[in-house]
């Protein structure tokens, strides 16, 4: 047909139109969000409550909700998480039962929210009685962010070699300690971005907290975990489809999005940083 | 200190395996309250009639639950999405691998990595604003609220999961690899689709599972962008008409349903269907994983 | 079965030095035959054939040298290597006593005295010695070396009683001086042979068993 | 099995009896029944495969770690049986310390990497730390080459001063046995004599066992060899005498390069 | 530098005049200049870094993959300049084969890794491939052990059989000049001396160049031997004389180990 | 400087063929002169120091067999280390001969006819011979080895001129048939020794040049 020299020229040229066509998107969406959205931003915008049946004032609300919920859940999510991916990859062998958790584990990472959602509504809200709330809306999600933390710390501890482990023990250090003395001081860094990523996740995830305690319109902030509470992404949800007016909050509804991807953005920016800055201190 | 050592260890040991184990705990609980709650639904009405039936009406009196509707707008959208997010997630992560130059990849990954990032709210809002009025302009369609629309946006949302996965894979093919296809007098072409990719085809599937599986589950972005109509799509002509997916479902109406009610049992009920596809699914790219994991240098 | 090529190689150095074995026993033989024959063209014969002795020698160490180079040989296989250096030393010193005793054939003056016994004798026992200390070598027969050791003190024996006779015939007969004085270094000559095959069957006891024995 | 070192003036440190071992259905060490001797050092040798890591790591139960393994047999250290119910692994290792064929200090200074098992081992006074620190990169020759920069990071050494390093970081716990599994294979011909340099030196003091391919190493350095075939211990004494009159024909063969 | 093969009846293959090559800043390659001999085996030795890979690299223009790479000077194959504007490098890839450290088959039958080449070049004749593969599988000596399951996959096979399949991989493609990379480093003895001896018997038809770290494989099957140091050639010779006497006092201390 | 511990190894087994060569030479100069003085003594000495340096030779062997075993030598290094050996046999050949010549003293009937002149003398350059041909090993000057193999010749033809000299006696006065044939036999001796060194001064060439040359 061609030459492979001519097919490799059309296929290369096919690729670059690819890469072309993704980072199109990207630049797009970004540059929508931001030039409509700058315009709204304003000190007022961020620490004042919405006014007006939500057509005018601020987010504030919605941002100290947000943030109770990145606390909440990875309070809860933090901590199992890395105990689980310390098991998983410093003592568990491979048998029957590892292979049971890998999967479950798995198949929670790849659960859709909403099921999540579903589950924190029956579980959390009704049978365990919280309510519609910041606790339920937290542990909720912090059951859909558990398997990420889970697979971001197992793989930082993957990439200690094994040979640092097997010289530790050979020293006569037992394997607690090994763990605790070389493995997570070198997985830290890993772990900690993997962390940061959640944290981003747990800011953008709208329909679990749609289920379990998000408020269409509170604004005032939540006086306790057995509150409802505002959170930007639902806010934002509510804005763009069932507020007063539409059409006429659009440059508010730029905004809210602008700052939710701030702070997604941002906090995934600074964990590519802390990534980065490890990877080339790191060698062996 | 001796048994002291010892036990200490073996504490520790239990403690960590019991809160590993919760993951299985969690899925179980998951499995038990979806079920349990879509049950109560098949008291009144056969479970093969709520999966066969052809009518989604809810607040009808008598209410009809048929899925059939929001399980094919599902799939509509989600095949959709897949024409779109597999060539161009692909091709990208062959270029990112392997024709690019490095600083030129690195500059392209956080690019793809922002694309992950970007909250699926953001991704619906800017459908609804930006896309659905473009759609409908330039296609002459009565709404630009469609299955394509939703189609789009999912596509391009589940771009970063096949891109970086296939990515992964495609770059951890040994270099000594290539250069073995090279030295042969191969162009970097034919390397690329003769060596390099088959031997990521694994990793490549496993990434084209997923990329599908977050398209399938996701809420707000069809939610806001797809029309919510819950008519069986047409073909092809449904591809540019309003659908409605089961997740957009269960989140748009779970507000509205008096708990306890048929209603509500009912979207359990399309949850635990959500549930066990996106099980399966799974389930099939760990499979695929093992199955064609290639050992490369032994 | 690996290193086939080394195993060939071994097999061939091996083979170099039966090939010399050879050569150096049929020198030793004719020489002796050419002395109690007075023959000077089989004598003239051994002299010349004695730079291709000499070149089988520096050919095995050679070959020997180069496998202690490439192979990096050791236990028996490292002995043989070594060794094979020393036989092939043997060897070539035992041509060059051959030619010795080839060059005397020129400087008998007359005939010989009365015919020669002993020293043929001698002669037959030595070579003999070679050829079975050399088959001792390829066959690793740690026994059949140590008897071909032993032949050695027959060839002492012969040297010492032939030496007296020579002496007392001079002493009677002094017209003989020069022709005698001769013989003499023949004997001394083919006594060193039996000392040198004996040296060969040190080496084959080394071979096999990595100790060093005196076998005389 | 043919042995010559039952000779009543060795003093042994190691003994085994018939131990056999699994990785699940597949047996990896069969009968073997050895005694290596206190303060001198012991080779191990065979093909690929023939169990010598899997021997010398059931000295200190490294291969407790794998989960299918099985032993049956006795491993004696100085008497006691080591996999008896009751003993302490974490003693045991401290007692036995292992170097092995990567170079794998851990990824801190140098200073750090050898303080870090006498640390661990609850010592705390920084004098004794440091005068511990120079006694052992002493003891392992390494300290004229890094003695100005103990802070440095053990990762910029090079691959045989690294190897030295996790040497002086065994000898920081104050063994009496070190096991060596094939320490210079990833090294250069001028870091691995340096490194047998310094096993002769030690071997006054310490009982070592080394695993190695090369058959030249184990002639040069060691007093008594081992070879192994299969999972059986073949045959076993001097080293001098198995790299020049080896009893079994396989050993001869191995050594020669006939097979392996 | 000192070479003594500037004789009349040697046909040479590769000629490099003048060569220099960089990494970025740093110079890998200083003003080599050599003729390699036609039909024969040439041994590149010299201390880990002294750029004998890097040299080897050039001939084939494997170096085109590192982009901080920069190279002056000639590389004449057959007189012409492999470095020219304008030269096909797959061509040329096609006509010096090359042989890598680690074996590299891919993970494919060991049918398809050999009919990979010719596949790529455009032969799609099923009969021709076949008659192919077995030829050149018997060419690298490896057909009585293959010949029952050339479909079962190549990673199956064992190292020295794997080394052994990317030689045939590499005569499959039919080029007059083979690079071997130190393709034995990862192989035991055995292994090592089935591929010297293929190496021996294919040099009749092609021009082979070995790099190789191990001194007495270099003396055991090359006819000439280069000795690089530090980016320079510091001598190029016949095999023995390089090996017996060396003309630098250079060569002699490193093939007798006295530093590098 | 790599490889220290095999740098020592080669040094210490050049330091013993020195050790060696010293003792060879101290017994070919007690030999001969025990055999002047008719020193039955000094001959009884030389005699009895002859099994040390046996012992010298197989150690040398031992020593060399190990570096070749463990150290892999090539080039030089090779060539000295093989070649150890064979210098090891020729200083044992030389030190046999000394003894050979030391026990022909207790074989003198009465004194000498007239006073040795030319086999001291024979000695002396023999002797030099050996010491300046281990002084060529150790300081690898092959012009030194070729000179020092040149002397040779001086000592063969000191021993035709004596042998003609001896046996004309020999014919004049029968009386001494007995002694004189002694020292026929001594001259031989000392006409070897003189090829042995020459065979030293050959290996030097070797080590340094990789070449085998003739020297005589
Ligand atoms: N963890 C394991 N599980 C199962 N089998 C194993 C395991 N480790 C080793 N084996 C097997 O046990 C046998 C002995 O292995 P071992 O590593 O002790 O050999 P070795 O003599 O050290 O070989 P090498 O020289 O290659 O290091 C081999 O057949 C190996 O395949
Ligand atoms: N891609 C690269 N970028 C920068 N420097 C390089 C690169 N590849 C090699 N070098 C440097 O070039 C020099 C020569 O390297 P090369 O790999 O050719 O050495 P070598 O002789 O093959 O060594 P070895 O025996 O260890 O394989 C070394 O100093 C090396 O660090
Ligand atoms: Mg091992
Ligand atoms: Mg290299
Ligand atoms: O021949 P020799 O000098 O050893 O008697």
């Amino acid at each position: 047909m061609f030459s492979p020299k001519v097919s490799e020229k059309i296929a290369f040229a096919f690729l670059t139109v690819a890469i072309l066509i993704v980072v199109g998107f990207v630049l797009t969406i970004l540059s929508y969000i931001v030039t409509n959205g700058i315009g709204a931003i304003s000190i007022d915008f961020l620490i004042q409550g919405p006014k007006n049946r939500m057509t005018e004032g601020g987010i504030f609300p919605a941002i100290v909700g947000t943030v109770f919920l990145i606390i909440g859940s990875m309070a809860v999510a933090l901590p199992f998480g890395i105990l689980a991916a310390i098991y998983l990859n410093e003592y568990a062998e491979e048998g029957r039962i590892v292979w049971i958790i890998q999967m479950a584990i798995s198949n929670l990472a790849g659960t859709p929210s909403v099921v999540f959602g579903l589950f924190g509504l029956a579980m959390f809200v009704k049978y365990m009685g919280f309510g519609a709330s910041i606790l339920a809306a937290s542990l909720t999600l912090a059951l859909v962010v558990l398997p990420v933390i889970i697979r971001a710390s197992e793989e930082a501890m993957a990439t200690v070699p094994s040979g640092l482990r097997e010289a530790s023990l050979a020293l006569g250090v037992t394997r607690w300690q090994t763990v605790r003395k070389i493995v997570l001081p070198i997985a830290l860094p890993g772990m900690v971005t993997g962390a940061i990523l959640s944290v981003g996740r747990v800011a953008g995830e709208t329909a679990p907290i749609l289920l379990t305690g998000a408020a269409y319109f509170l604004p005032r902030l939540p006086d306790s975990v057995s509150d409802q509470f505002m959170a930007l992404p639902y806010h934002l949800f509510v804005l763009a489809t069932s507020g007063t007016n539409i059409a006429t909050t659009r440059p508010i509804q730029y905004g809210t999005a602008l700052v939710l991807l701030m702070i997604v953005l941002g906090v995934n920016f600074v964990a590519v940083m802390i990534r980065r800055h490890y990877k080339n201190k790191m060698r062996w | 200190m001796l048994i002291n050592t010892r036990s200490k260890e073996f504490a520790i040991e239990s403690i960590l395996l019991a809160v590993s184990a919760l993951a299985v705990v969690i899925l179980i609980l998951i499995s038990i309250f979806l079920f349990r709650e879509g049950a109560a639904l098949f008291k009144d009405i056969p479970f093969l009639d709520f999966l066969t039936g052809k009518n989604w009406h809810p607040t009808s009196v008598p209410p009809v639950f048929g899925l059939l509707p929001l399980l094919l707008g599902t799939l509509l959208v989600t095949a959709g999405a897949i024409v779109i997010a597999v060539p161009l997630g692909i091709a990208s992560a062959v270029f990112i691998s392997e024709i690019a130059p490095p600083n030129v990849a690195e500059i392209l990954k956080p690019i793809v990595e922002i694309l992950a990032g970007v909250p699926s709210v953001v991704y619906g809002f800017f459908g609804l604003v930006v896309l659905i009025p473009r759609l409908q302009q330039l296609l002459d369609l009565p709404t630009g609220q469609t299955a394509l629309a939703g189609s789009i946006m999912l596509g391009i949302m589940a771009l970063p999961t096949i891109i970086s996965i296939s990515e992964d894979a495609i770059s951890s093919v040994p270099d000594f690899l290539k250069e073995g296809s090279l030295a042969l007098g191969a162009t970097r072409w034919q390397t690329i689709y003769r060596v390099t990719v088959p031997a990521a085809l694994s990793g490549i599937s496993a990434a084209v599972m997923l990329g599908m599986g977050r398209a399938i589950g996701e809420t707000m972005t069809v939610m806001m962008v797809t029309g919510n109509a819950a008519v069986i799509p047409g073909f092809p002509g449904g591809i540019f008409a309003p659908v409605k997916t089961m997740t957009a479902t269960i989140a748009l109406e779970m507000g509205e349903v008096p708990q306890g009610s048929e209603h509500y049992h009912a979207l359990f009920a399309i949850g635990a269907v959500l549930f066990v596809i996106t099980l399966l699914i799974n389930l099939i790219a760990e499979a695929v994983k093992r199955k064609y994991r290639f050992k490369v240098g032994s | 079965m690996a290193r086939v090529k080394y195993q060939r190689e071994l097999d061939s150095l091996k083979q170099k030095v039966v090939t010399m074995g050879e050569a150096s026993q049929k020198a030793i033989l004719d020489a002796v035959e050419s002395l109690r024959d007075l023959n000077v063209e089989l004598a003239e014969k051994t002299i010349q054939n004695d730079p291709l002795i000499d070149s089988y020698e520096a050919n095995i160490e050679r070959y020997a040298t180069r496998l202690l180079a490439l192979q990096q040989p050791l236990a028996s296989d490292l002995r043989l290597i070594t060794s094979s250096i020393k036989i092939a030393l043997d060897l070539e010193r035992m041509s060059d006593l051959a030619v010795d005793i080839a060059k005397i054939v020129d400087k008998i003056e007359g005939g010989h005295v009365k015919p020669l016994i002993n020293i043929p004798m001698m002669g037959e026992i030595a070579e003999n010695m070679v050829k079975n200390a050399i088959k001792a070598f390829v066959t690793s027969d740690v026994e059949l070396a140590k008897t071909t050791a032993a032949e050695d003190d027959r060839v002492d024996k012969l040297f010492y009683s032939t030496w007296r006779e020579l002496i007392g015939m001079m002493v009677e007969d002094h017209t003989i001086i020069n022709n005698a004085s001769h013989l003499l270094f023949v004997l001394r000559y083919l006594e060193r042979i039996g000392d040198h095959a004996t040296n060969i069957c040190e080496s084959v006891v080394y071979i096999v068993t990595a100790e060093r024995v005196e076998l005389n | 099995m043919v042995t010559d070192i039952f000779v009543e003036d060795i003093e042994t440190e190691i003994t085994t009896n018939d131990l056999n071992l699994w990785y699940g259905e597949k047996q990896a060490l069969k009968n073997i029944s050895i005694d290596i001797p206190k303060n001198s050092i012991t080779a191990f040798i065979g093909p690929s495969g023939c169990g010598k890591s899997t021997f010398l790591r059931c000295f200190n139960r490294m291969n407790d770690l794998i989960k299918t393994c099985r032993i049956e047999g006795e491993v004696l250290v100085e008497g006691e049986n080591v996999y008896e119910s009751g003993v302490d692994v974490v003693e045991l290792r401290k007692r036995i310390g292992m170097v092995f064929q990567k170079p794998n200090p851990f990824p801190m200074s140098i200073y750090e990497n050898i303080a870090y098992g006498p640390r661990i081992h609850g010592e705390k006074n920084k004098g004794k730390l440091t005068t511990l620190v120079e006694e052992t990169l002493r003891a392992a020759a390494l300290w004229d080459e890094v003695s100005d920069r103990l802070n440095s990071p053990a990762l910029d050494l090079s691959g045989g001063q690294q190897q030295r390093l996790c040497i002086a970081r065994t000898l920081a716990v104050k063994p009496e046995i070190i096991l060596l599994d094939e320490p210079c294979s990833a090294l250069d011909p001028i870091s691995t004599s340096k490194i047998e340099d310094l096993l002769m030196d030690l071997k006054k003091d310490y009982t070592i066992i080394i695993v190695t391919h090369n058959m030249q190493q184990a002639a040069r350095v060691s007093d008594h060899t081992a070879y192994f075939l299969m999972g059986k211990l073949i045959e076993f004494g001097e080293t001098r005498q198995i790299f020049e009159m080896p009893r079994q024909k396989s050993t001869e063969d191995y050594i020669t390069g006939r097979f392996g």
